[in-house]
């Protein structure tokens, strides 16, 4: 059994929050699960686009609840665990920090040496220790990386894997959200295997893949949940969102919760006559 | 649901302009909800491998009054006539009439 | 037949209330031609001969059933739709054309559905592809010899100019109902929208029926105050275009309220489409969204038209009672705004 | 015949955005954007839907790994001896960079007289995310604070305080990715004047503007009107264009400010009305990829960003009023006061102590191009400047909508059809442009309703 991914939640009190993945192999983990998120980050490598991005992942909220009741994930949150991590660091923490950085230096220069004196064999030059002037230009050439994943938060987060605790957490995600109901709805999609998006620049709440949308179209423009009783259909709408689908073949798809909070889905496209 | 109101209007379209046979009327909930059934002049879609029997609700789009068509009724319509797909026939304030297909369930798309 | 007759002089008029355009000569230097003028002046007139005739068709849908009334608000303004047709009453001269009566006219409809037919058969073809391809790949053929097969079989399908021409329909049983000894019943109407009805009932006085009772067999003897704001809101927005010089239509096909068209549509498409909100409507993103979507894909640009009571619900609702039209629609004020998708790429320099 | 509007839709391709319409590019194409690889050739489609071939599952896998390699190749850092610290300082909500280099410095932070650089929060996560500088905690207070607490993204972004930061902060770093200078409102602002400032307006123009507007809002409707049922029996009209005339007045319309001084008067005018509004917050100045750009005089931006959460409960679009409510603050540099066609620049000019700030923007702009628009607007006959009036507004700001990740892009702009009319009078093009500044040849650029 894999460990559970620890999904950071950034928000405010009293608010809805935005979730986010930071570890490469959890990023992994959830596309192998059905959830592939959004990567939001500047890749390092091109930060002249968007077309590229990388990490952190940015999650809907309907995908971070599932992943927590599914129990493949839990979420993190608090406004200042950082600030605490940093202010609880005893001399033995900084010494351990300090002693790490040291030896990914040491690394660098073992390397560095062995590969100038790689070079230098190579040219037929035997020579020894350059001196001073060679090992200032080593000691300016180590990399400073700074990492995806925090060390810092490490122990706080795992703090928070309490069943109780992670309900709290995820109700008040939800209730935060614009439609509780979009919930079920994501629950109910994903169930049925599509990988799911956001959707609102297609006129949806959600778009639906029947795949991995690294390979697959997608298929349908899925609505926010309607009242499955009450709610009239607009129809001005559906007539355009019917027409929109034809353009770019993606059915227009509408939902409400039933009774025992099944979901009754229909999905809509222009008939083509008239 | 007023559908009594648009009744003449569809089945006009669907005889006299979309130019449908065995155009026939049915009525689902007394003076409330109707149904046609009849035969379009060529498929509807690709995906159909015969030309089939079309099962057409008129429904009414209003500018100014809310729509009375919820997921229940509808429902209720795919629970009363077994078929695959039902069409929308939308009568607009201008005299148009739109088709929209409804499918029960989550469908796929015409793949071209 | 007067189909012939050039666009420029069929709709040479932009409204069915047409200017006294031939009024005799002025001539400085003969008071004769003052007085001749004076004459035809008073003596002519912008009002119809006689006002439309109008039926109520299923409860509430407003409908002008005379063959030359409805030809005549579709030449001076473009106003209505004819329900057979797609806009201009075509149906008439297609169906006789499709019974053999008249053979020579060939109306768009016609044309659309042969269109329609190419791009089914069309598709019918490409999907033979899709069979084509997964053989191919469940054979294990490089995915690259699969796409120069699909390229070159798409191109081959070009190549051909797949015509077929419609096959010619057969008289159906159906039709019986139509068939009269010396042509068919006509079954075509034009159907005013609402807004339109107002227009040509409170703007100009071209129906026969007053407003008031035009807003009675709209919203029935007691109308509640959403209804009639509804009603109020879309008519100002259509009052505002109209007298501003645009033909405005339906534009329930795009899924927005409606179409400006610069003249009509017989000229030019659509430049715009509006959508008409109260000014403090705000419905969900996705709404703007889809629509602008729609609209940016058939390259108009969207207007969102907000109109704002300058009076008060209980003001407005004793105008109306009162029957002061005039009065209500002048309370409401309209403001617009461009939708537009930003590309940041596109906006670099 | 009529023209097949609907048909030319249903085939037309669908608004397409290069940025990304479907989610998930193909990632063997990251090599394109990055400086050192080789360039892998594109491969096939995307498919519709799985099939349960070896061969797709093989393409899948392969797609996936080209993502996950470029993800976890993308080290970020620097070497020692271009190390740029910097250091967030919690009470101060911002980072600090104590011995700044690098070509950030000229959009970015503000450089205090110490020398030091201080950034916004979301600069500092922009700038450390991307490698150009190390961020670290500042540890005031500790005993061995000779060494350095050295964050990682993930603790950087565990700064933003709400998530209306967080939005911001991709808002900002989507539009620096692509070149654009980008900085926030409040920062700034004593730097510039703006063209704006209401004290400038006399109580004489004030008197005149109510009066004005008095005229405007409240329709002046003639005792006998067109919409009496017996007009038509008194009143003879003898062109469509009187009757347009007549119809128009009935129905009040909000009509642009296009002058400065209209601007100015609007402004004066609509402050009271603005209170129980939502207010929303301007957050960006942004302005086109350039290389003369100095912090300390940026000038009038190109754009100003609102920020918009569609997901957040209790957000819903601004509504009517709140769009004119931003309309009102807004200040950047608007084009159709530029655009020699939307009107003239002289009025501008009347008001020297509005416009400083107007003038120098404006020489700094008198490109080649922008002298060639003009020449061009001018030479364009009415009806199609009168077009183009309506499609391109008047004041207008970038709504980005921010949909869990997925950021659209909405220009909203102030339009004006009240102010038009496009009624069709036969012969009236010829016989205005008979009289003067007829175009020596006929623009080939006519629209397709030009009267016979």
């Amino acid at each position: 059994m894999d460990d559970k991914v620890p999904i950071s939640l950034v928000q405010a009190p009293g608010s809805s929050g935005v979730p986010l993945v930071f570890s490469i192999a959890a990023i992994k983990r959830l596309r192998e699960l059905g959830v592939a998120g959004i990567l939001t980050g500047t890749l390092p490598a091109a930060t002249q686009q968007n077309a590229f991005l990388g990490i952190p992942l940015r999650l809907m909220i309907e995908e971070a609840a599932w992943l927590v009741e599914e129990g493949f994930a839990y979420l993190v949150c608090g406004g200042k665990l950082l600030e605490d991590a940093v202010g609880n660091l005893g001399a033995e923490d900084v010494a351990m920090m300090q002693k790490k950085a040291e030896e990914s230096f040491e690394e660098q220069r073992a390397f560095k040496r062995q590969q100038h004196i790689e070079k230098l064999q190579r040219l037929g030059i035997t020579k020894q220790d350059g001196g001073e002037e060679d090992s200032r230009l080593l000691e300016a050439s180590l990399f400073v990386e700074t990492k995806n994943e925090s060390t810092l938060l490490k122990h706080k987060e795992a703090q928070f894997d309490i069943a109780v605790l992670q309900k709290k957490i995820v109700d008040n995600l939800l209730s935060h959200g614009k439609n509780h109901n979009d919930y079920l709805m994501y629950r109910a999609l994903r169930s049925q295997g599509y990988f799911l998006s956001p959707g609102a620049r297609f006129g949806g709440r959600f778009i639906a893949y029947p795949g991995d949308p690294l390979r697959y179209h997608s298929h349908l423009t899925v609505q926010a949940c309607l009242d499955y009783r009450h709610e009239p259909l607009d129809l001005l709408q559906l007539v355009s969102g019917g027409r929109l689908g034809t353009g770019v073949k993606k059915l227009w798809v509408v939902g409400g919760v039933k009774d025992d909070e099944e979901i009754e889905f229909f999905s809509v496209e222009w008939a083509g006559f008239g | 649901m007023n559908n009594s109101e648009i009744i003449s209007l569809v089945r006009n379209n669907l005889v006299h302009q979309q130019l449908w046979t065995d155009v026939d009327q049915h009525e689902l909930v007394a003076d409330q909800l109707y149904v046609f059934s009849g035969l379009p002049p060529n498929k509807l879609s690709n995906d159909d491998e015969l030309l089939c029997k079309e099962w057409v609700i008129p429904v009414e789009l209003s500018q100014y009054r809310p729509g009375l068509l919820t997921l229940e009724v509808l429902q209720s319509i795919f629970d009363k006539i077994k078929c695959k797909r039902l069409t929308l026939g939308i009568t607009n304030d201008d005299g148009t009439v739109v088709y929209y297909f409804v499918y029960k369930g989550l469908h796929k798309p015409k793949q071209n | 037949m007067s189909k012939y007759l050039s666009n420029s002089k069929r709709y040479k008029y932009p409204l069915p209330i047409h200017p006294l355009d031939n009024l005799p000569q002025l001539l400085p230097h003969n008071p004769v031609s003052w007085l001749y003028w004076l004459y035809c002046y008073i003596s002519s007139t912008n009002l119809l001969a006689k006002k439309i005739d109008i039926e109520v068709t299923n409860g509430h849908r407003i409908t002008v059933p005379g063959e030359e009334d409805m030809l005549y608000l579709w030449n001076n303004g473009f106003f209505g739709t004819a329900r057979l047709s797609r806009s201009e009453p075509t149906w008439k001269a297609r169906t006789l054309a499709r019974l053999g009566i008249d053979e020579s006219f060939n109306a768009l409809e016609k044309v659309t559905e042969k269109r329609r037919h190419q791009r089914l058969a069309f598709k019918k073809e490409r999907r033979k592809f899709e069979a084509i391809r997964l053989d191919l790949r469940k054979k294990g053929v490089l995915e690259s010899e699969i796409l120069d097969k699909e390229r070159q079989f798409l191109r081959e399908l070009r190549d051909q100019e797949l015509i077929l021409d419609s096959e010619d329909y057969q008289v159906r049983e159906e039709d019986d109902e139509l068939l009269l000894n010396d042509g068919i019943v006509n079954l075509e109407v034009l159907e005013l929208m609402p807004v339109e009805a107002i227009f040509l009932t409170f703007a100009l006085p071209v129906l026969r029926p007053s407003v008031a009772e035009i807003a009675e067999l709209l919203l029935g003897p007691k109308p509640t105050y959403t209804e009639i704001h509804n009603l109020i809101t879309q008519y100002v927005a259509y009052h505002h275009y109209r007298s501003h010089g645009w033909c405005v239509r339906s534009g329930i096909k795009f899924g927005c309220e409606y179409l400006l068209y610069k003249r009509g549509p017989p000229f030019q498409h659509a430049e715009f489409a509006v959508m008409v909100l109260d000014y403090k409507d705000t419905p969900d993103y996705t709404w703007y969204s889809g629509i602008a979507r729609v609209i940016g894909g058939a390259k108009k640009s969207l207007i969102l038209c907000y109109v704002e009571p300058l009076l008060q619900k209980e003001e407005i609702m004793s105008l109306w009672d009162q029957k002061d039209f005039e009065q209500v629609f002048a309370s409401h004020r309209v403001g617009e705004i461009l939708y537009r998708r930003w590309v940041p790429g596109k906006n670099r320099d | 015949m009529e023209k097949d509007e609907e048909f030319d839709h249903a085939t037309a391709k669908l608004d397409s955005d290069e940025e990304g319409d479907e989610l998930a590019q193909d990632w063997s194409q990251m090599a394109k954007v990055t400086v050192s690889q080789n360039v892998i050739p594109k491969r096939g489609e995307k498919d519709f839907e799985p099939d349960g071939t070896n061969v797709q599952e093989l393409m899948l896998f392969r797609a996936k790994k080209a993502m996950f390699d470029s993800l976890s190749g993308a080290i970020r850092g620097s070497v020692v001896k271009n190390l740029v610290k910097a250091y967030y300082v919690p009470e101060k909500h911002m980072a600090v960079v104590p011995h700044p280099k690098g070509t950030f410095m000229h959009t970015m932070g503000r450089v205090d007289s110490s020398g030091c650089c201080w950034l916004e929060v979301y600069e500092f996560v922009y700038l450390a995310e991307r490698g150009t500088v190390t961020p670290y905690w500042q540890n005031s207070g500790r005993e061995d604070d000779e060494f350095d607490v050295p964050l990682s993204v993930e603790d950087t972004y565990s700064l933003f305080k709400s998530q209306s930061e967080l939005d911001e902060f991709f808002v900002y770093a989507h539009l620096k990715r692509l070149g654009f200078i980008v900085s926030s409102i409040n920062q700034n602002v004593p730097h510039w004047s703006s063209y704006l400032e209401v004290s400038s307006i006399t109580g004489e123009q004030r008197v005149y503007r109510y009066f004005t507007s008095l005229f405007r809002l409240i329709p002046t409707i003639p005792h006998f009107s067109i919409y009496d049922p017996y007009h038509f029996y008194f009143r003879r009209y003898t062109s469509s264009g009187q009757i347009y005339r007549s119809l128009n007045l009935l129905i009040p319309s909000y009509s642009a400010p296009r002058t400065v001084q209209e601007l100015c008067n609007e402004n004066a005018d609509s402050y009271q009305e603005t209170t129980d509004l939502k207010a929303w917050k301007i957050s960006f100045n942004v302005w086109k990829p350039r290389t003369n750009f100095r912090k300390k005089s940026p000038g009038l931006p190109d754009f100003q960003i609102v920020v918009y959460n569609k997901n957040e409960s209790g957000s819903s679009f601004p509504t009517y009023p709140e769009i004119r409510n931003i309309f009102q603050r807004l200040n950047y540099q608007f084009d159709f006061l530029t655009d020699g066609n939307m009107n003239d620049v002289q009025v501008a000019n009347k008001i020297p102590q509005l416009n400083n700030e107007y003038k120098i923007t404006k020489k700094e702009d008198e490109s080649p191009r922008t002298k060639e628009n003009k020449k061009n607007c001018k030479t364009y006959p009415p009806h199609i400047q009168q077009l183009r009036r309506l499609k391109k507004g008047y004041r207008s700001f970038v709504l980005a909508v921010m949909d869990d990740g997925l950021i659209s892009f909405v220009r909203l702009s102030e339009s004006d059809f009240g102010s038009e009319n496009v009624w069709y009078e036969p012969n009236a093009f010829t016989k205005k442009s008979s009289k003067s500044q007829r175009p020596k040849r006929r623009p080939k650029k006519r629209s397709e309703k030009t009267p016979e």
